[in-house]
Formats: structure tokens, C-alpha cells, sequence
């Protein structure tokens, strides 16, 4: 891990109760930075969507891991969220707005659309069997104090 | 997430508190159901204004409501919905779909 | 890593910032089990003593990495507080109300004894130059229900 | 942790509010004893009643000023404090040490 105070990283179960907990760790996490009511709440979004996601989607059939490594330099955020589950392996269409392989779930389809409008960057990486990263930066209007 | 429950003639009044995400999104879909499956309902209004947080998982369980009430001529209306849940329901495109007023009051003043 | 929802694992740098960092996101973790405010502040209380110690002691000239992990169990709390720090040498010490070996910092050396109080029970483990591992249980009101 | 200082006479009154932990008692130690240093004071007054959190590392920094007020025949008064706090200071021994008031009101018609 890097010896900067603001790296923090999170396991948790894939329960769907994990999903508020993420959340506010996130939140928790990026209020250093002095962050206004729309960052952390874009934030908290982008978390929620990718750790159901990783919940959902990831581990359909059972209860997996799920790791959140969150790292703040200067005014910009790096978000990791990751799970070793089923993988993606449309990888080319999964960020088009309403598409989602789980309609009888009432998924939106709008899980990555949300991310990369929220976020400033997202990046997926996938592995079938494997699992999931997904990868988002966001710049802050302030800056860490140090 | 908390709901409460009232119906008004035709009218089945839904005020939801707390964070509307997949985990709680099955739970709304329940409750709901259960009462669209009781009688017809001219309207269904969301009261949003103690609604913390919402993402695309609720975005999709209202959207699953709106199909259904729709499908019985229906409307679903929401109400004070805070600018975290304003930001999501426009990006969606949900607030094409549904009637969006800012508190209760003014749903009570414009039907 | 269990694979029940009530686990969660945590990892930050030693760095001051993260003594309310890491007592909100426990404080978060335990709000499933719905609390009372009093329990909830005994942890809170607890891990602050815990993550300080790691912080001040563990890496009295370097900053390193503190590990939090939480378990819920029916009604009980596991809380297992971890660094990789200089170790312990006095471990029979340690315990004793007002012992201290760093009064120059104005430690009050009440840090372990306010844990034995205000959790069920507190253990230590040291190894000079490996680190410590401080793990606590308490006993809540009430039962998680998953 | 936040503070706000003033001076009544030969009195120090600090509100403060947030959490004293170690992370904020080190600018608890150096606000107060920047003032400590320009003269006596009688009495040194921390109003809590903002205060949401304290560790043994606030009560470490606490014992220090009483120290130093002490040995200068002053007293340190403590008021406001919530039950958290009020459960640190009985068992770490401070509330032994300093006066405690319900609230800066009752201090000031104690005083
Ligand atoms: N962590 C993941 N593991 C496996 N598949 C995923 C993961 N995240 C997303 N997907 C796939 O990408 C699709 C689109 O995701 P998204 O845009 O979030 O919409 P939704 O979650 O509503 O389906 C999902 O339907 C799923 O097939
Ligand atoms: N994580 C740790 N690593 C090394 N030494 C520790 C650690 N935790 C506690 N100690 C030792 O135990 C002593 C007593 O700890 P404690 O009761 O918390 O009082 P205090 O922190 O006020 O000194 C400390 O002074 C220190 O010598």
C-alpha cells in the first residue's frame, strides 16, 4: 500500500446490505477533501452502482468478495471496485445506456451510463471467471489539505 | 427504506423514507404490488421527500411500477425529491415518464 | 474471507486523520445490528483507543498500515485491530491504568483500560518488530437478523 | 475539532465543538497554551456542549492544561458535556480533577 494518508481499502461480502455501508465509507473517505453536496453525492452514486453491480451481476448465485480501494492526490479521486466473480463478456456493450442482461431483474441499464456521467472516467476490466475491476477518477474543486 | 401507506378514492399515496438501492428495491416492489394488485389506481404518487438516496436499481423498480399502472391507464406521479434523486431521475429519463411536482401540496392543488 | 454479510475488512495508513475515519466506517459497519447509542459509542471509544495506539505507538517514526476487521456474529461484535509496527515488548504491562511509555505526548495511559471497560473482552498479541494485534468482543442488546 | 476562545477578566472560556481525539489535541494544546503563556488566569472554562467525541487522548491533553492551571493556582471547569464524553472523564479519573457543570449558564451562576 502506498504510505499516503488518503488510501483507504474495503472487503466486504457481496450482500446487498453492504451496499448503503459502501456508500458511506466512500463518503466518509472523500470528506476529507472538503468535498461539495454534489461530488460526495455523485460519488456515493457511482459506489452504489458499481457494488450492485459486483453484487448483482458478479456473484449471481452466491455470496463473493468485494473490494473498494479508494485513494485521493491533490483534488483528484481514484476509485477501484473489484470482485472475483462471473466476468464480463460483452465488454464492448455493456456501457450503452438501458442495455442490461438482466431484465427480469427490472435492471434500468443505466448502472455504467450513471458512472461515466457522474464520474469524469470509468474503466472496466474483465476476466471471464476472473471478475471485474472498474476503475473511475473524479477531479474535486478543492484540493487535500495535507 | 420505510414506506407509508395511504389510499385516497383512486389514489394510492406512497410516502417513502431512507434510501431507495437494489437492497431495498425489493422490498418497495412488494409492498407496492401488493397493494396495485388490490383494485385499479387512477394515480399513484411517490412522496420523495424524505427520500435520501437513489440510484439505478430504483430507477428500474419504479420504472417496473410504471408499466403496470400505466398499462391500467393509469399515472404515477412523484413528489419532493431531493437533488440527489432529481439528478438520478433526470439522467434516466424517468422524469420523462412520470409527473413531477415539488411537495405533496402542489400534487393536492394541480389534480 | 467468511462469506456472511457481517464481515468487513479494512486497511488505512497510520496517519491521525484516520482515528474518526476508522471510527465511523466501524460505527457504520455496527449500525446493522441496531445498536443502542451508548453501545455504539463504547465502540467508537474502543477502536479510537486501538487505532491510535497503532498510529502513535506502532509507528512512533514512520507511517504504516492499520488493518480493521469487524464480524458480527447473532449478537455479538469481533473487532481485530492489526499494524505491522515495533511490536510490544511489556505485555504484561500494558494493561496497568496510567502506564504509559510515552508521557512526553501526554498519553494518559488509560487506552487499554478504557477498552477492557467498554468492551466484553480485550487480547493482545505482540511480536518485537512484527506488530500487534489487539482483538476486543462485545455482546450487543440485540441480534443481527439477516 | 473546532474552537472558539474568549476572555472574561481573569477567566479563558473555550467552546469547543467536534471531536478531541489525538488527531485534533494537538491543536487543542498549542490554542490553549498560547494563551496560558500571555498571562493567569484563574480559571480555565471548556465548554463541551459542541462536543461530540472524546478519546483517552483528549483526556491526556485535558490533564496537561489542568496541570499547568493548577500550578498557577487556577482551576479547570468543564461543562456541557454529553454522555460519551461524560463516561471518558469519569473513568479516566478527570472528572476528579475539574469542576463540572451541566451547562456555561449553571457556571456562571455557580461562579
Ligand atoms: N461486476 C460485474 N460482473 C459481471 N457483469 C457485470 C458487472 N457489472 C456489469 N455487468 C454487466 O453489464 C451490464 C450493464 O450494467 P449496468 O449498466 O450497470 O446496468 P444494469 O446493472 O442495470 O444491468 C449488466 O447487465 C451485466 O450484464
Ligand atoms: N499498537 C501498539 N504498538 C506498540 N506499543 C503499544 C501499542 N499499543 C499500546 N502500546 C504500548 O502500551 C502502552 C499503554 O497503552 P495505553 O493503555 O493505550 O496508554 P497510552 O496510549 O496512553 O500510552 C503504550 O504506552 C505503549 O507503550
Amino acid at each position: 500500500m502506498t504510505t499516503t494518508n488518503n488510501y483507504m481499502e474495503l472487503k466486504v461480502s457481496s450482500n446487498s446490505q453492504n451496499e448503503s455501508f459502501c456508500r458511506v465509507v466512500v463518503a466518509a473517505f472523500v470528506s476529507r477533501i472538503d468535498p461539495t453536496i454534489e461530488e460526495i453525492n455523485d460519488v456515493k452514486t457511482a459506489v452504489s452502482e458499481a457494488v450492485t453491480n459486483s453484487t448483482i451481476h458478479g456473484y449471481p448465485d452466491e455470496i463473493g468478495e468485494i473490494k473498494i480501494i479508494a485513494k485521493i492526490e491533490d483534488d483528484e479521486l481514484f476509485l477501484e471496485i473489484q470482485d472475483y466473480g462471473v466476468g464480463i463478456s460483452n465488454l464492448n456493450k455493456v456501457k450503452e445506456p438501458l442495455y442490461t442482461t438482466r431484465p427480469e431483474l427490472e435492471r434500468s441499464g443505466m448502472g455504467f451510463t450513471i458512472m461515466e456521467n457522474f464520474m469524469d472516467s470509468v474503466e472496466i476490466t474483465s476476466n471471464l471467471n476472473q471478475g471485474t475491476t472498474v476503475r473511475m477518477k473524479k477531479k474535486f474543486s478543492s484540493s487535500i489539505k495535507e | 427504506m420505510e414506506m407509508e401507506l395511504k389510499k385516497r378514492g383512486n389514489k394510492l399515496i406512497v410516502k417513502m423514507s431512507g434510501e431507495l438501492d437494489h437492497h431495498s428495491s425489493e422490498y418497495f416492489r412488494d409492498v407496492i404490488d401488493n397493494e396495485l394488485n388490490k383494485g385499479i389506481f387512477d394515480e399513484l404518487i411517490l412522496d420523495m421527500s424524505q427520500l435520501q438516496f437513489m440510484d439505478s436499481s430504483g430507477v428500474g423498480v419504479i420504472l417496473g411500477r410504471y408499466k403496470k399502472v400505466s398499462s391500467l391507464n393509469g399515472q404515477v406521479i412523484v413528489s419532493g425529491m431531493n437533488s440527489q434523486v432529481t439528478k438520478i431521475a433526470k439522467f434516466s429519463g424517468l422524469l420523462k415518464l412520470v409527473k413531477c411536482y415539488d411537495s405533496l401540496s402542489e400534487v393536492d392543488e394541480k389534480l
